[in-house]
C-alpha cells in the first residue's frame, strides 16, 4: 500500500451515531454506575441495556428484514469506542459478535428465529470460542462434535464466553468432521456446565463451558461457512476492542490529565513537571495514532482484499498497547491515591488488562501482522 | 562493622559457610506449612488478624532461633554479632523462599533509628519487642495533600505539660490496625524560619483516645494500609526523638536506612521474592494463542532481558562491596539506585508474566483455573505500592540526579 | 482554501484523480537520472556545489512544469490553484521518489512569511525566486549560547539611517555557503521591557561585506550546514518584515509554518523518504548469524512495530482533515505533534535499520561492501538533525503539552 | 544459579593494572590523540603500542613460558573498560583474542615461533572469522580449506578482520575435512588479498579478506581443537567487548554530564530539567548494571562450568544496548553542538555502533541464552 491510498471515510451515520453515544453514555455510565454493578452477578443494568436496544445499537449491523439498520462494522465502531471510553460494560460485544456470526452461517430460519429478538435487546447471544489452551485464532479448536444418532454430541471445554452466563443463546465452536463448526444452544440446553469466571475487569463476565457429554439436535448446526464467519467475527472482535480500547484510553487519559492539572506537590502542580508532562504527550500522541489506525481500519473493513484484517490487527495491536500504558501511568501519576480501589484508574487499568488479553495481545498480532506482510 | 561492609564476597569465611549450611537446615525444618489460606507477598498486603498472627508467630520463631537481629546490641534484645552474619541468614531466607518478617516498619526504620538516636530508655523500651514482634510499628510520614512532599507534614504536636496533643490526618499508614506505635512526623512549630525547621519526630503509641484508624481499599481489592486520624490524642513527650525541630533530620536518616544500607539492619526478608524463575514456572504452564507460551520467541527474548536485568540486582550489592569497582565519584549508586530500580523491575517483571499468559492472563485471582492462582495478577497491581510509596520513582530520579550526579534541582 | 482543509479525503474528485496520474507520468518521464555521485537524502545534507546544482535544476524543472507553488498567487510567481492540487502532486513526489525540492527554507518558511507578513514589494522581489530556485534562502534564528531558546538572540541590528548594521553570531545555518538570503532574527533594542520585545525580523541578503560563512562539519563526516559571522553588515532597512519588535511574532509564525500546517505550503517533497518499505529491501540482503535478516523473529517483530507507526502518520494526516474525528479538546493535535512523532520515529526506524544488518552493520558509506552503500548508517546519524534542529524533541514535548493539553510551564 | 553464588572477584592484581590503565590512558589516549589517528592508514599509534607493551599488556594472559605474566580474562577486563572509556585505538583485542587461539590450539613450534613477540609487542596478530554471511557464532563457516599437496588450498572470503592491514600473522578460521580449523597466514603470504574496509568508527581498522586460491603449508594448520579454541576465543571478545562497552559507555556518560551541569538554555542549566535529569539517571543505573554484569563475568570466566559462556553473553547483551544508549542520549543532550563532528559525542557514537554489530548485538545473544537457560 503506498501513502496516497490511505484513506479515512466518516459517514454522517457514523458521526450522529458517536454523537449520541457519547450524550448518552456520559450521563449513563458514570463511574458511580459503573461501579453499582461489579458486585452484581448479571454484571449489567437491563434498563439501560433496554434504552441502548431503543436506540438501535442492537441493531446497527444487521439487516433490515431482521430487524436491524443494515449499516456495517465501521457504524459499531461509532458506539465502541464511547462506550470504552465511559467503561460501560454490557452483553454488546458477546451479542454483536454473535448475531454477526447467526447472520453469516445461519440457516434462513436460525436467523429468523434471533436476528430479530437480537436486534430488539430481547436476546442476549455470545460466541464460545476460546479454550484452555488459549489460543486467539479461528482455527484448531480442541472442543469436538460428532455425529450422534439425529445430532451432535460434544466434548471439551470452552472459556472465556463473553457474557456467558446472561446469554440466552451460545454459538459454540467445535471441529466437526476435521473442520471448524458453530452450533448453536439455547442456554436451557446448558444447565449447570457455565461457570462464572473471575476476570482482572470486574465490570465484564464471562463463564468457562464443559462441553464433555452435551447433546445437541441436528438444527443446532449453522448451516454453512463456519470458517469464513468466525474469520469475520475474529476480525470484527480486533476492531470493535480497539474501539473501546481507543476510547478506554482516551477516558483515563483525561482522568489522569484533570488529576496532574490539579494536584500539587512541592508547591507546584505535578502537570507541570516533565516528568509528568512529557510522558503524557506521548501517551497523548500514542491515543492519536490509535484513533487513526481505528478509524482507518474500520474505513476498510466492509471493503475488499486483504487489508481489512491487516488493518484491523494492526489497530488491535496499537490499541493495546496505548491502553496499556495510558492506565499503566494513571496509576503511577495518582501517586498512593491511584493504588486505591476507590480511585477509578483502576477500572480502566484493569479493562486494559482484560482487553489485552482478549482476542490477541500486540506481540500476537504482530506476529501474524509479520506472516501477512514480511 | 565497617571492615565487613567492604570485606570482598568471595573471602567467605569458613565460620560464614557453616552458618550458612546452619540456617538453611534450620530453615528446612521450621518453614511453616502451607496454613491454607491466602498469605500477602509483602508487609503492605496483611490484610486480616489471621495473616498477621501468622506471621508474628514466624517472625518470632525466627528471632529466638537467633536469626534475627543479630548484628544489634543484646543489651536491647539482640545478638551482638558482626552484620555479615545477618546478611548470610537474609539470603538464605530469601532463597528458602520462607515467609516474610512482618514488622518491616519496627525492623527496618524504627530499629535503626531508635538504636542510632533514640534515647537510652527508648532503646531499652522499644528494640526487643521490635524484633520478636510483639509490638507492630507503623508510619506515619505521608498526609492527604503530601504524598511526596513529606517536610510539607501539617500534622500539628502541641505541646502540653508533659504531653503532646496531636491532630491531624495520616495516610498509607501500612499495618496501622495491628500496630502499637508509629513513627510520627509532626509539625510542633509552625511558626518556624522554614517548613522543615518546625518537625519534630515521635514514637507515638497508637492505643491513646483520639486515635481512628480506618481501612483503606487497594487497588487488587484488598486490604492492607490505612488512614489515621488524630483528634487532640494525647502523647507522653517522651516518645520525642531528638529535640522539637528535629524532626526533619531524623526522618531523613530513616529513609536512608529503607533505601538499602544494610549497615545497622535489623536482617530479615521483608517480601516473598517473585524472579524470573517463578515466570519461568508460570510461562511453562502457560499457553500462547494454542502453543505453549515458552515456544513463542518474543516471550522467549523478553524472559531473557528480564533474567539478565534480574541478575543485575544482586550483582550490584556484590560489587558494593569492592570498593575497587564502585565507579569513580558515584560510589553510592549501587546503594541509592536499588528501590528504583528494583520496584520499576518488579512492576515491568509482574506485567510481563501475566502478559505471556495469553487469554488466560485475563483471569484473576479466585478464579480457580487461574493460572498459579493470579499470584502475577496481584503482583502487577500491587507492585505499584513500590513505584509509588517510600517515594515515587519520579521523587528517586530526582534524589539520584542531584545527589548523585550533582544535578541543579529543576 | 479553508474549505479544501476539512473536505473529507474520500472524495477525491475526478479532477485530483486525473492530476494524480498525470504528475505521476510527468515524474516517470522527468525524474533525472541517478548522477553518479552521492545525493543528499534531505535539504541538510547538501555538501557541494555540484549536488546543488543538480538538485536546483531539479527544482527549476518541477517549478516551471508548474509543479510548485500551485497555490500560491499568481501575481508572485505561483500558479493560482488550490491547495488540493499541490497536495496531490506532493504526495506523488513522495510516492515516486523523486529527488526533493533543494530550497527548504524559502519554500517553507521564508516563502509563507513573505506572502502573509511582508510587503507588497517584497512579495514581488521574493516569491518567485524561491519557487524557481534561482535564490537559496537560510534562516538565522539559533545562536550558540541560544540554541532551544530563541527568544533569547543577542545578534543585534543597529539602525543608522536607512540601513540596520548587523553584528553577531549565528549558528547550525544550512545552507548558508549557497544562500542569498537570510531569514534573520535580531535584537534591534536591548533596552526593551523584555527580551522578546526587543527582536526584528529581516530578508537579510548575504552578499554584503561583513558576513563571513563557515563550514560546519557534521557528526556523518559530511559538511552541510554553517556558522555566519556578522561584523558591522549593513543590510538595507526596507528587508525588514513588520515593524521594530514584532520579530518574535514573526518568527513564531514562521514555525507554526514549518510545523507542519499544509495551508499556504508550496508543496514540493522536502526530503528523500526513508521508510519501512526501505528498509524491507535492506532487511532482504542482509544476514544475521548466517541467516537471512528477515527469518529472525525479533527482526519481524519490530519491523512489524514500525509498519504501524510509520502508517499512523499518514492516518494523522488524513483525519486531520475530518473535523468530527478529531479529538475533543486537542483538535490540532495531529498536526503540533507530527514533527515529534516523525523526527522520532525516523531516529529510532533509522537505527533498526542498521542494526538488522548484523555483522555487516560495522561498515559505513563508502565501503564498497556495506549494504545498500550505508544508507542507513547514515540516516541513523543525520536523523539526529530533525530530533535537535528546529527544537529540540524536549522542546517539542514542552510546547505540545502546555499549549494543547494545558499544563503549565515548569 | 541462586542469589547467594553470584559473587564479584576483584584480586590485587586486577586492582593494581586498572589503575595503571586508567592513568596511563587519560594522559595518552586524550580525545586529541585519538583524532589524530583517524586519518591515519594504520589507525594507531606505534609508540603508544610500544609502551603498552612494556607496562605488559600485550602478555597478561599469555603463560610466562611464552614470556606472558600468566595472568587470565579478569586481568583484561582490567584493562579493557578504560581502553574503551578513553576510545584507545589499537589492534590490542585482535593481537589478545588470535594470542589466546594460538595458545589454546597451536603446536609447540606456533607458540614459541609467536607468543613471545606478541607479549613483546613486536608482532600483531589477529583472526579471520566473519563472512559476509555475518555468522556470529563459531561455527560453520563457509571458507573452506583442502587438502593440496603437502598443504592447504582456501577459498571463501573473510570479513571485518581485526586489523587486518597492520597484522604479521593471521589466522583464519575454515572449515577443513567438515570442521572448523585454524590456518596461521604470515602476512606476506596475503599480499593483495587484503583490503581495508571502511566502519563506522573511524578509530577502528579492519579488513576484507578474499582467501580464493590461496594457497598455505601444511605447517600452517594449528595443531588441534580449532573447535574448544575458536569458542574460548568468541566468548573473550564478549567479555573484553563487553569491558570496552562498559568503558565507553561511562567516557560518554560524564562527556554529557559535564556538558549538562554547564549548558544553560532559558536561563537555567540544562540538566536542572527532569527531561534530562531523568533519562541521566537511568543511563547511570544502565552502566552501574553493566559493570556489575561485567565483573561478575570476569569473575567466572575461567572457571568451571557453562556459567562463563553465559555470563559472558549476558555482559555483551546488556552492555550493548547501555553504551547505545548512552551514546544516544549524549549527542541528543548535547543538542546542535552533537550533530557535529567536531563534538567528542560521535566518537564514542560511532564506537558504541561498531561493538554492538562485533561478536554480536544483544537480540543475537538473547536468543542463545534462551536457548541456553530456558
Amino acid at each position: 500500500m503506498s501513502e496516497a491510498s490511505f484513506n479515512i471515510r466518516y459517514s454522517d451515520e457514523q458521526a450522529m451515531l458517536a454523537d449520541t453515544a457519547v450524550s448518552f453514555l456520559r450521563s449513563k455510565s458514570t463511574f458511580e454506575h459503573v461501579r453499582r454493578y461489579i458486585g452484581d452477578a448479571a454484571g449489567y443494568d437491563p434498563d439501560l441495556w433496554k434504552e441502548m436496544a431503543d436506540l438501535g445499537w442492537l441493531g446497527i449491523a444487521l439487516p433490515e428484514e431482521h430487524a436491524g439498520a443494515g449499516l456495517g462494522a465501521a457504524e459499531l465502531v461509532s458506539v465502541c469506542e464511547p462506550m470504552g471510553q465511559y467503561l460501560m460494560a454490557s452483553p454488546f460485544l458477546a451479542t454483536t459478535l454473535a448475531g454477526q456470526a447467526l447472520l453469516r452461517a445461519g440457516s434462513e430460519e436460525q436467523k429468523q428465529a434471533w436476528l430479530p429478538r437480537i436486534a430488539s435487546g430481547e436476546a442476549i447471544a455470545t460466541l464460545a470460542l476460546s479454550e484452555p489452551d488459549g489460543s486467539w485464532e479461528p482455527e484448531g479448536f480442541a472442543a469436538k462434535a460428532e455425529t450422534r444418532g439425529e445430532g451432535y454430541r460434544l466434548s471439551g471445554t470452552k472459556t472465556l464466553v463473553l457474557d456467558g452466563q446472561n446469554a440466552d443463546l451460545v454459538l459454540i465452536a467445535v471441529t466437526l468432521d476435521g473442520v471448524p463448526a458453530l452450533l448453536a444452544a439455547e442456554t436451557e440446553r446448558l444447565a449447570g456446565r457455565l461457570r462464572s469466571e473471575i476476570l482482572v475487569d470486574e465490570t465484564r463476565r464471562s463463564a468457562r463451558l464443559d462441553l464433555d457429554g452435551l447433546e445437541l439436535p441436528a438444527s443446532a448446526r449453522l448451516e454453512d461457512h463456519a470458517t469464513d464467519a468466525l474469520r469475520y467475527v475474529y476480525s470484527l472482535a480486533w476492531l470493535l476492542l480497539a474501539a473501546e480500547q481507543a476510547g478506554g484510553a482516551n477516558g483515563v487519559f483525561d482522568l489522569t490529565l484533570d488529576y496532574v492539572k490539579t494536584r500539587k506537590q512541592f508547591g507546584k502542580v505535578i502537570g507541570g513537571y516533565q516528568a509528568i508532562k512529557h510522558p503524557m504527550v506521548d501517551i497523548m500522541m500514542e491515543i492519536e495514532n490509535t484513533r487513526s489506525l481505528l478509524y482507518y481500519a474500520a474505513t476498510v473493513f466492509d471493503g475488499p482484499g486483504g487489508e481489512s484484517g491487516i488493518a484491523a490487527r494492526m489497530a488491535k495491536a496499537y490499541a493495546t498497547d496505548a491502553f496499556r500504558h495510558a492506565a499503566d501511568r494513571s496509576i503511577q501519576f495518582h501517586g498512593a491515591m491511584g493504588f486505591t480501589y476507590e480511585c477509578h484508574a483502576q477500572l480502566f487499568f484493569r479493562r486494559a488488562q482484560w482487553a489485552r488479553h482478549s482476542f490477541g495481545d500486540a506481540a500476537h498480532h504482530r506476529r501474524h501482522l509479520a506472516d501477512l506482510m514480511l | 562493622m565497617a571492615d565487613e561492609r567492604t570485606a570482598p564476597e568471595q573471602e567467605e569465611s569458613p565460620e560464614l559457610r557453616e552458618l550458612r549450611r546452619q540456617v538453611a537446615a534450620w530453615l528446612k525444618e521450621n518453614i511453616p506449612a502451607d496454613p491454607g489460606f491466602k498469605l500477602p507477598q509483602t508487609f503492605m498486603e496483611v490484610e486480616n488478624e489471621q495473616q498477621m498472627d501468622f506471621l508474628r508467630g514466624w517472625q518470632r520463631k525466627v528471632y529466638e532461633a537467633g536469626y534475627l537481629g543479630m548484628a544489634w546490641p543484646e543489651e536491647y534484645g539482640g545478638y551482638g554479632r558482626p552484620q555479615s552474619h545477618q546478611d548470610v541468614v537474609t539470603e538464605e531466607m530469601a532463597r528458602a523462599q520462607a515467609p516474610f518478617m512482618v514488622n518491616v516498619i519496627g525492623l527496618f526504620w524504627a530499629g535503626p533509628t531508635i538504636l542510632k538516636l533514640g534515647s537510652e530508655e527508648q532503646r531499652k523500651r522499644y528494640v526487643k519487642n521490635i524484633l520478636s514482634a510483639e509490638e507492630i510499628w507503623c508510619q506515619g510520614f505521608s498526609e492527604p495533600e503530601n504524598g511526596s512532599d513529606l517536610g510539607n507534614a501539617q500534622t500539628r504536636a502541641r505541646r502540653e505539660g508533659d504531653e503532646y496533643v496531636v491532630n491531624g490526618h495520616k495516610i498509607w499508614t501500612t499495618q496501622a490496625e495491628y500496630a502499637s506505635h508509629m513513627i510520627l512526623l509532626a509539625r510542633t512549630n509552625p511558626d518556624a524560619p522554614n517548613k522543615y525547621a518546625g518537625l519534630t519526630f515521635f514514637l507515638a503509641p497508637m492505643d491513646v483516645p483520639g486515635v481512628e484508624v480506618n481501612r483503606i481499599r487497594k487497588m487488587t481489592g484488598e486490604y492492607g494500609f490505612n488512614e489515621v486520624l488524630f483528634r487532640d490524642a494525647r502523647i507522653p513527650a517522651s516518645v520525642r526523638v531528638g529535640e522539637e525541630g528535629e524532626g526533619w533530620g531524623v526522618a531523613m536518616a530513616v529513609l536512608m536506612f529503607e533505601r538499602g544500607a544494610s549497615e545497622g539492619q535489623a536482617g530479615g526478608n521483608t517480601m516473598t521474592v517473585l524472579t524470573t524463575r517463578h515466570v519461568l514456572d508460570t510461562a511453562r504452564k502457560a499457553y500462547r494463542d494454542g502453543r505453549p507460551a515458552l515456544e513463542d520467541p518474543y516471550v522467549r527474548d523478553r524472559m531473557v532481558q528480564f533474567m539478565i536485568e534480574e541478575r543485575a540486582i544482586p550483582l550490584n550489592r556484590r560489587r558494593a562491596h569492592v570498593q575497587k569497582l564502585l565507579t569513580p565519584g558515584r560510589e553510592l549508586a549501587p546503594m541509592l539506585m536499588g528501590k528504583l530500580m528494583g520496584s520499576e523491575y518488579m512492576r515491568r517483571l509482574s506485567d510481563f508474566a501475566v502478559n505471556l499468559q495469553g487469554g488466560n492472563g485475563a483471569l484473576y485471582m479466585g478464579d480457580p483455573d487461574a493460572i498459579d492462582n493470579g499470584v502475577w495478577q496481584r503482583a502487577q497491581m500491587n507492585s505499584y505500592s513500590a513505584t509509588i510509596g517510600g517515594g515515587t520513582s519520579e521523587i528517586q530520579h530526582n534524589i539520584i540526579g542531584e545527589r548523585l550526579l550533582g544535578l541543579p534541582k529543576g
